[in-house]
């Protein structure tokens, strides 16, 4: 491909919504108190997303058949893993952006927020995207630590979006730990730049990761087990694993419905994009054993966590968050075992979960506004008073609980069979009793919520708009899709596996 | 076990000698039973005095049983309804279901001076009336209480044998 | 098969059917004798089915097919046993089928019929006496498969000619601890099944104690006459097993009509001793409460596991 | 400059260092502690100055003097700001002194100290690997690096207040930015500049945050926050 | 070119199509619609596995499906057999669908407003919930959910299409996507009545977190035999079943087997039949319980036997065990419970006890080297397969159309429907008496043919022959006598005499549709009850092809059973003959002697003389299970409580007696509820874990990082 296309495709992801972003925050500043919100403008939102998919598809069509493609002086750089995760972060990104004009206008109709209000969210939002952009093909280690933590800045008022006492406390509690969480990694970075200039690795490059990962052999044994094992614990907080998970479940159950899908759909996941880099070099350096059995033990706590406090969970949005956390403890469990099977079965999962908890979290926003409180408790028989919501959050209850149409079943299986192969028998035989629970708190409080007689309290039955109703089925049918099927994006998929370590 | 055995051997038959078949004509419902003839007792108010002799009627020493007559739990088995006693208001209608509820030919035997013409019992507060007044009856057994060996002669009657 | 063997099943049908009353008409007269009594003569049973036969039929309000239907079965179904079991003849043209398991399961669809009868009245005694009477069947069914397993041990099969056959050969069979012990269980069996006297009292009047009597409180006339033919054949079919199987000989194995009547004839003779013992047992015992019945019948139950373990251990020739 | 003078220099700005870290566990009152932060602040440029200065790279100096500005001087004048908004509070007497002093601390000040202390010791002994790799004087004040680090992050860990947590934090990073500088005489530029500026725009999003959480729950005790939870 | 391939593709395609067509079908024709594409998949079922039965094999994969593993699929005989069982019931069970859920048709019943009787309404009601009567969707006679609504009619189809395609499945994920599939949608289906009754919920919950368990066991055991066989196709796991440690294939065996009784309702993990089945629609619940477990035994074969190929005796004692602890738990439960659907839920628990008591055998016997025995009983086991799924498809449609019609699923309020839903009774009565194992009926054969197969079984050597058949023939012979007492409770005390509520009295007869779905399943079950021998042949195959013997078990071209190596036989058509000859000779003898044609009189009910037998005085359900209830007391532990209201003014006169007994499921208080109890305990406790302190949180971090640090100093 000739250096200007490349160039184009690498950097359009997050330049096109940064322009947005600038946009809006120019509109932000000049927006008079009660103006209306221009329509188009809204919509204008979903060029960034459109534009990322795009790059992304063009990109899927040529990495896999002729190597890596990098721009600027190999400062972006797109491999396989790094085209799969923005074909991810493009369509979940597309989803949540198509709900957030429906969302926002039932915040504006309940007073929680006006147009400044929106076009701060729509400039904060777009900022996020490109500095997940960055985060994925960004090929210095540096810039990638230096985009995540742009990512957890930006969002922090956007968990803070509406101004209640929850809010202020979720983002405090978002921005401290994950900063410093954030904080451990870049430690990590620091010592494996140590290592690998005392390697001999030239200064410039010493961070570059397809140097690292060539030269890891190289690397002191000590001085990288020792960054290694911060590097899982700080880029594990931002991936909702243990011990810094905690500010998860505080921070989407008080942000937006779409920015808590955006969260928990794919920031989690580049995070641990980021985490599976270094993996790949500390193999390399260590042997597979080291990583396997700290990234394993951490999936298993976090699993052990999520299920008990799941089964014990009274707020809705608290328990998809938990399901999050759930989740990312089995992508990590996935990509701990390594091998050709539970590889590219992890990276499966995370696209199919991006997709079911988007689903899940955007319905939820419209149950929010529905029923007004986020209680498992009080909010009964949502299938007979608005039969389409009702239908689409079962659905994507179901698909989280890993059940076939759905792709998180085939990546399941695929965890499973590569955990007995890779020799892991024991902790994926444990890892689905933990599952187990999950599955039964989910499926419980569910049931609760959607089945039952209409309650008399809750009003006349309402319908969930075409243009609301749209992105989320649009979402479950990607992942039945991507459930039944790969089709093309097989080739994508092996090729994102073998570059961590999925030989 | 073996004392019930010496005491079988020891008493032997214990039942009468059968005196001679009755020569009154059988009625023409008791041609027809053929020599069995299956009775169900009715008390319908009495004393119990012709209880107790009926029930010495088919005890050992009468034993009615030899002529072909057996006691049945429900009318719908039964071809006699052997009745006694003064027919008081409560029993008044049970009499009338049982009779109707036995599948014809069915005959009615009246045990007893009280089924008769009420007996003692006659003017009773709680006597509707003799069975004679109640319902159809065919033979009748005078006497208060009747002797076991007229119970069983009347049923000879019937069976024929 | 040669025309003998039509001739046997016929004779075995016609001698169950006829001597059926017979037999009851005997154990009530020796019944008689032993209490002193005269006794209503051996016929009497005759006597009272032609009456009933004669009487007129009626039909309780509300009753459907079921109730007609019963007592037909039970007469139908008793009568099919006749003909397979070997009283007579081990070589007829249906002994090819004539397996012990399709015996127990025929006389059960007898019991179950009348059950429904009973049920289908609608009155508390039909239910009562239903409901009763499938408690015992559903207890007595292991303990009579069982004694048909330990029986069929030494023959090698369940096929009621064959074992008759291998026993006559081998009369030692007769005596072994195992065989013993079966018949034992098959007795108890019997009793429960037929409903004689530790089990239920056949002669009671106190609808309370019923349990076979209690289904057929509704029944008169001619439906009468053949529920209680039906079960004196039953009791006649199941004496003629149970002699069958203990004292085998004199069942014609082979085809001369002399050896076939011979056997009707020793047939007959050993069930009225059957019924004469069992007649005579029943002065000496009282009805068991209803509650009591589970502990009899899983004391036969045990006999018969000791007879299938015990053959196994013992003989050690299970043959196949 | 001599390599003996040089290696007396850097411990001395080491030792400094990891001084205003323990200081800062110590003293209760903010503004002190603020104050204190500069000071470490400006260790580090030194650490980073000396560095630059022995091994004669001028990009490493003009770095030191980047990050001498940045914390010592712009991070600590926002924390001071955000203490004066507190204190003023907007009417005409102070409000309540509490806002400026880590009244309650969650672990009281001696217990921290013995903890601070086992956090130098169980720095020391992980740093014993990185030291061996390649012992130069810079190599060898790896673990005061690694264990002021530590010691921010119990800061953080054990301060009530916001502000005070927020001091924590920048402890915590200036360990880091220490580490690297001892390590490998700092990281590329362009990561350098970026981790100052996300540091910056860490500090600023605490301060807006410090506002809101004042006027939501009326103080930054961080012992309010506890709405969100699974109880 | 056999058919198989191509019958396949119909099912798949034509459960697409029926999922479509239910979903986006205007109300008034979805049923319609729905039910044929159900029907017609049913009937291409049947083809494929009539076909495969004839002895053609077929394999596929299909690479680009299923992402990671990819779609493959096998036929044999064996399969063959259970895709004509699926498809045979799902063609009969359609037609009578397309009927049950159509608006309109018989009277809506619903619970009378007067006769809300005071007595005990106990029986199997489980724990916690009141039975307040189950109010019908259709008797609710409206609107577009329950039955009737988008989802479930679209979900039906593809519910028939996985049943059908499961035993096609040649690869771990294929059977695994299928075997899940399957489960997904009869959840749905179970779901669909959600909005009438609260249990619906629960029994939901229930059945889709034991599925769900069922799956980890599944997928543990698969998983590690395709890890340690090298391989993931059938094929692959059959080469390397042989060289893997005993350690090994006696974990996956108890693994996958725990699995498949789980689905196939056995003791243990049984919790979910009683209470998915009575919630279910009931053409549903005669899928689950006439076809989905069957794909339990299935499983058990095809890994057991055919991939595992046989195990030491200690695994097939296991089975013999569950089976036998089903069995006769099943039927004592069936015995007791008065709500017709759990009665008949819990007698599939009992019958798929006897099969897998039979499949136990067969291992038993082969593992001693008995081929032709273990053929036997095999094919006993297969046999008891097909008719179980004939009599009990019958009777849940039975029961559904009883309970369409009259709104009540309460034995103790039925009756009277033999005068009012001649048909339906009918064909209960049919169904009761294949159920009941005797002569004319189906289940009889099968079970005869299993008795046998213990019968002779006293000749394979080993003590644990000796102890255990005799022990199998006797609880084969209680749960037969049970069963006996239970089919005559549930046609009795449900049909005969009067109605006993209002529901009951306004019964009408069920829309022909659902009647000819009945009749097609009784024509099945009249076959298979006269001539058994003609699926002799397939048996054959279908045993062969498991792996466990070569030889025949039956012998061929009888009409009836006949063993291929002793003098045991059955003809059943001859039976059946001779019963119907003197029932009829008798009805003609009978009516010789009495002279004059006296016509048959109508006469009152004797009631002793008192007054006219009322509907109340007669025998319900729980007055029938009494004495069964009372000799089985220790094992049932019913729980019963009577509260006596004296009247204010003296303690000695009474003003009200309310008497409540509950026959709970001691399996599940034994087990299940500790369970439970330390699980919501603990979760409780956990719930500090998410303290909502900030500190508390970093509290975490900080330990966290010490921790690591911690362990890198020691040199983990």
């Amino acid at each position: 491909m000739n250096p200007a296309a490349s160039a184009l495709l690498l950097t359009a992801p997050p330049a096109v919504p940064l322009a947005a972003a600038a946009l809006h925050a120019v509109a932000w500043r000049r927006a008079a108190r009660g103006a209306r919100v221009p329509g188009p403008a809204q919509w204008a939102g979903l060029l960034g997303p459109a534009a990322i998919v795009g790059c992304a598809a063009a990109l899927a069509s040529y990495v896999p058949g002729h190597g890596p493609v990098t721009a600027y002086g190999r400062l972006l750089r797109a491999d396989g893993l790094s085209v799969w995760m923005l074909l991810v972060t493009g369509a979940v990104a597309l989803l949540a952006l198509a709900a957030s004009p429906g969302y926002l206008a039932g915040e504006r109709a309940a007073g929680h927020t006006d147009a400044a209000g929106t076009h701060r969210y729509y400039t904060l939002v777009h900022a996020f995207l490109a500095a997940m952009c960055v985060a994925l093909l960004a090929a210095n280690l540096g810039v990638v630590w230096v985009a995540i933590e742009a990512t957890t800045i930006v969002t922090a008022f956007l968990v803070g979006h509406r101004t209640t006492r929850a809010s202020v406390e979720a983002a405090w509690k978002y921005v401290v730990i994950c900063s410093a969480g954030i904080a451990l990694a870049f430690l990590g970075t620091v010592l494996i730049y140590y290592a690998a200039r005392q390697a001999g690795i030239s200064e410039a490059s010493a961070l570059d990761w397809p140097t690292l990962a060539a030269h890891a052999g190289r690397l002191d044994p000590a001085v990288t087990r020792l960054g290694t094992a911060l590097v899982v614990l700080g880029f594990g907080a931002k991936a909702g694993l243990v011990p810094l998970h905690a500010w998860l479940p505080d921070a989407h159950s008080q942000a937006p419905a779409p920015v808590s899908a955006l969260m928990s759909g794919v920031l989690l996941a580049v995070s641990f994009t980021a985490l599976l880099r270094y993996k790949a070099v500390a193999d390399t350096a260590l042997g597979a054993g080291y990583t396997r059995g700290l990234l394993a033990t951490v999936a298993l706590v976090t699993l052990a966590l999520s299920a008990v406090l799941l089964l014990a969970q009274r707020d809705y949005k608290r328990m998809l968050a938990y399901s999050s956390m759930e989740h990312m403890s089995v992508i990590a469990l996935g990509a701990a075992i390594g091998g050709p099977v539970a590889m590219p079965a992890a990276l499966l999962h995370v696209a199919g979960h991006g997709l079911a908890k988007t689903v899940a979290f955007c319905s939820a926003g419209h149950i929010l506004r529905l029923r007004e409180t986020t209680r498992v408790g009080r909010v009964r028989g949502l299938l007979a008073q608005s039969p389409a919501l009702g239908a689409v959050f079962g659905l994507a209850v179901v698909a989280l609980l890993g059940l076939p149409p759905f792709s998180l079943f085939a990546s399941e299986v695929g965890i499973v069979r590569g955990g007995f192969t890779g020799g892991l028998g024991w902790a994926v035989s444990l890892a689905l009793a933990l599952v187990l629970f999950a599955f039964a708190a989910l499926g419980y409080r569910t049931g609760r919520m959607v089945l039952g007689p209409p309650v008399a309290a809750a009003g006349p039955p309402q319908a969930l708009g075409v243009t609301s109703a749209v992105p989320l089925v649009a979402g479950l049918l990607a992942c039945a899709a991507l459930g039944t099927a790969l089709g093309p994006l097989s080739h994508l998929l092996t090729a994102a596996a073998t570059t961590v370590g999925g030989r | 076990m073996g004392g019930l055995l010496r005491k079988i051997r020891g008493t032997g038959r214990v039942a009468e000698a059968a005196p001679p078949r009755p020569e009154a004509d059988p009625l023409p419902a008791a041609r027809e039973l053929g020599g069995s003839v299956q009775v169900r007792c009715v008390d319908a108010g009495s004393c119990n005095g012709c209880e107790i002799e009926i029930g010495n009627a088919f005890g050992p020493v009468y034993d009615a049983e030899r002529y072909g007559v057996r006691l049945v739990a429900s009318p719908r088995h039964a071809d006699v309804a052997l009745v006694t006693g003064p027919v008081t208001r409560n029993m008044a209608e049970p009499l009338r279901r049982t009779v109707a509820a036995m599948p014809q030919p069915a005959i009615v035997v009246a045990v007893g001076d009280c089924a008769l013409d009420c007996g003692e019992f006659a003017g009773g507060y709680g006597v509707e009336g003799s069975v004679v007044d109640m319902v159809s009856v065919d033979v009748s057994v005078p006497g208060c209480p009747p002797e076991p060996a007229a119970i069983v002669t009347a049923l000879r009657t019937l069976t024929g044998r | 098969m040669s025309a003998t063997g039509y001739v046997a099943v016929a004779a075995q049908v016609a001698v169950v059917a006829g001597g059926a009353p017979l037999l009851t008409g005997w154990m009530r007269q020796v019944r008689a004798r032993l209490e002193g009594r005269a006794g209503a003569g051996v016929v009497q049973p005759w006597r009272d089915a032609r009456k009933l036969l004669r009487k007129e039929p009626v039909s309780p309000t509300g009753t459907g097919p079921a109730f007609r239907l019963a007592p037909l079965l039970l007469v139908a179904g008793t009568a099919v046993v006749a003909a397979l079991v070997p009283l007579a003849a081990t070589r007829t043209p249906v002994s090819g089928s004539a397996d012990l398991i399709l015996v127990v399961a025929l006389l059960a669809l007898g019991t179950v019929a009348l059950a429904l009868a009973g049920l289908d009245t609608g009155t508390a005694f039909g239910g009562m006496g239903a409901s009763r009477e499938m408690t015992i069947a559903a207890l007595v069914e292991p303990t009579i498969l069982l004694a048909v397993f330990a029986v069929s041990i030494p023959a090698g099969s369940t096929n009621l000619p064959a074992i008759v056959a291998g026993t006559i050969d081998h009369p030692a069979r007769t005596a072994s601890p195992a065989e013993l012990l079966a018949v034992a269980a098959l007795v108890v069996a019997v009793l429960a099944e037929t409903g004689r006297i530790p089990v239920d009292n056949p002669a009671t009047h106190l609808e309370l104690t019923m349990v076979h009597e209690a289904m057929v409180l509704e029944y008169a006339g001619p439906d009468l006459a053949l529920v209680e033919l039906g079960s004196q054949m039953r009791l006649a079919v199941l004496l003629g097993l149970v002699a069958t199987l203990a004292a085998p000989w004199g069942v014609a194995t082979g085809g001369s009509p002399a050896l076939l009547a011979l056997a009707l004839a020793l047939l007959v003779a050993k069930v009225a001793v059957l019924g004469t013992a069992l007649a005579a047992a029943e002065v000496f015992r009282a009805k068991v409460r209803l509650f009591k019945v589970p502990e009899l019948l899983a004391g036969s139950f045990v006999l018969a596991l000791l007879a299938v373990v015990g053959s196994y251990f013992l003989t050690g020739e299970a043959g196949r | 400059m001599s390599h003996g003078v040089y290696a007396q220099l850097l411990d001395l700005a080491c030792g400094v260092f990891l001084l205003c870290a323990v200081v800062v566990l110590w003293r209760r009152e903010l503004a002190v502690v603020v104050r204190v932060l500069a000071v470490q602040g400006a260790a580090l440029a030194a650490i980073a100055a000396v560095l630059g200065g022995h091994e004669r790279r001028w990009g490493l100096l003009v770095v030191a003097a980047g990050v001498g500005v940045l914390r010592a001087g712009v991070l600590p004048y926002l924390l001071r700001r955000a203490l004066d908004v507190g204190a003023v509070g907007g009417g005409p007497y102070r409000e309540d002194v509490s806002e400026g002093r880590e009244t309650r601390p969650v672990v009281n000040v001696a217990a921290s100290l013995v903890v601070a202390a086992l956090l130098v010791l169980l720095a020391y002994a992980v740093a014993r690997p990185l030291v061996a790799l390649d012992p130069t004087p810079a190599t060898r004040a790896l673990p005061v690096g690694l264990s002021v680090v530590l010691i921010g992050f119990f800061a953080l860990v054990a301060r009530r207040r916001a502000l005070a947590q927020v001091v924590g934090f920048l402890v915590l990073d200036n360990g880091i930015t220490a580490t690297a500088f001892l390590a490998a005489s700092g990281v590329p530029p362009i990561v350098e500049l970026g981790v100052s500026f996300d540091v910056l725009l860490a500090v600023l999003v605490l301060y807006v945050l410090t506002a809101r959480m004042r006027a939501a729950f009326g103080g930054t005790d961080l012992d309010d926050l506890r709405e969100l939870s699974d109880r | 070119m056999n058919a198989v391939g191509p019958a396949l593709a119909a099912v798949g395609g034509l459960a697409v199509a029926g999922a479509l067509a239910g979903g986006l079908a205007p109300a008034r024709v979805r049923p319609l619609a729905a039910g044929l594409c159900t029907a017609g998949l049913g009937a291409a079922g049947v083809v494929a596995g009539a076909a495969a039965l004839g002895g053609a094999r077929y394999g596929v994969w299909l690479p680009g499906l299923l992402p990671l593993a990819g779609v493959r699929l096998a036929v044999d005989p064996l399969s063959g057999l259970f895709m004509a069982v699926t498809g045979a019931v799902t063609v009969a069970v359609a037609v009578y669908g397309v009927g049950y859920a159509s608006p309109g048709g018989g009277m809506h019943g619903g619970r009378g407003p007067g006769d809300e009787d005071a007595a005990g309404s106990a029986g199997g009601r489980h724990a916690g919930s009141d039975a307040h009567e189950p109010r019908d969707a259709l008797a609710a006679g409206g609107g577009d959910h329950g039955v009737r609504s988008r989802g479930a009619q679209a979900v039906g189809p593809v519910f028939a299409g996985a049943m059908v395609l499961v035993p096609a499945a040649g690869s771990v994920s294929t059977f695994l996507l299928l075997w899940e599939l399957m489960a997904l949608a009869s959840l749905l289906l179970v779901l669909a009545e959600h909005r009438e009754r609260p249990t619906v919920r629960s029994a939901g919950l229930w059945y889709a977190v034991m599925t769900h368990l069922g799956l980890v066991l599944l997928l543990v055991g698969l998983a590690l035999f395709a890890a340690r066989a090298g391989g993931e196709s059938f094929a692959a796991l059959r080469a390397g079943a042989g060289g893997m440690p005993a350690g090994v294939r006696g974990t996956v065996f108890v693994m996958t087997a725990l699995a498949f009784t789980s689905k196939a309702g056995l003791a243990p993990l049984h919790a979910w039949l009683p209470r998915a089945h009575p919630e279910a629609p009931s053409h549903v619940s005669a899928l689950m319980s006439a076809a989905m477990v069957n794909l339990g035994v299935y499983g058990l074969l095809r890994v057991g036997f055919d991939l595992l190929g046989g195990g030491p005796a200690w695994w097939w004692l296991l089975l013999m065990g569950a089976g036998a602890l089903s069995a006769v738990y099943g039927i004592l439960q069936a015995a007791m419970a008065s709500d017709l659907k759990r009665l008949l839920a819990y007698s599939t628990s009992e019958n798929l006890g006897l099969v897998v008591l039979g499949t136990g055998a067969a291992g038993l016997f082969r593992a001693a080297g008995d081929r032709p025995l273990a053929a036997l009983a095999l094919a006993a086991a297969l046999l008891h397969v097909v008719n179980h799924a004939a009599f009990k498809a019958l009777l849940f449609c039975a029961a559904g159309s009883v309970l369409r019609a009259t709104g009540l699923r309460d034995l103790d309020r039925l009756g009277g429907l033999r005068a009012r839903m001649p048909v339906t009774a009918g064909l209960f009565a049919l169904g009761a008496l294949g159920a009941v194992a005797l002569p004319p009926g189906n289940g009889f054969v099968s079970e005869w043919l299993l008795l046998q197969a213990l019968v002779h079984g006293l000749a394979v050597p080993g003590a644990a022959a000796a102890v255990v058949l005799p022990v199998a023939v006797a609880v084969i012979a209680l749960s037969a006598g049970l069963a006996a007492a239970v089919f005559v409770k549930a046609l009795g005390v449900g049909f005969f005499a009067r109605p006993r509520s209002a529901g009951a009295g306004r019964a009408v007869e069920s829309p022909p549709a659902m009647l000819a779905g009945m009749a097609l399943l009784a024509a099945c079950c009249a076959a298979l009850a006269l001539v058994p021998g003609a699926l002799g042949p397939a048996l054959t195959r279908a045993v062969r092809a498991a792996g466990v013997g070569t030889e025949k078990p039956l012998a061929d071209g009888e009409l009836g059973v006949h063993l291929a190596h002793t003098s045991a036989a059955l003809h059943p058509l001859w039976v059946a003959l001779a019963l119907v000859a003197g029932t009829a000779a008798v009805a003609g003898l009978a009516r010789l002697p009495a002279r004059r044609r006296a016509r048959r009189r109508d006469a009152r009910l004797w009631d002793c003389g008192g007054g006219a037998p009322t509907a109340r005085m007669a025998y319900t359900a729980t007055s029938f299970a009494e004495p069964l209830q009372r000799v089985f007391d220790d094992v049932l532990a019913p729980e019963q409580d009577v509260d006596v209201t004296p009247v204010r003014e003296s303690a000695y006169l009474v003003e009200r007696v309310r008497f409540q007994r509950l026959v709970p499921d001691r399996i599940e208080h034994r087990l299940y509820r500790p369970l439970l109890a330390a699980v919501s305990g603990l979760a409780d406790r956990a719930r500090g874990l998410g303290g909502g302190s900030v500190h508390l949180y970093l509290g975490y971090g900080l330990f966290g990082l010490v921790a690591v640090l911690a362990a890198l100093v020691v040199g983990w």
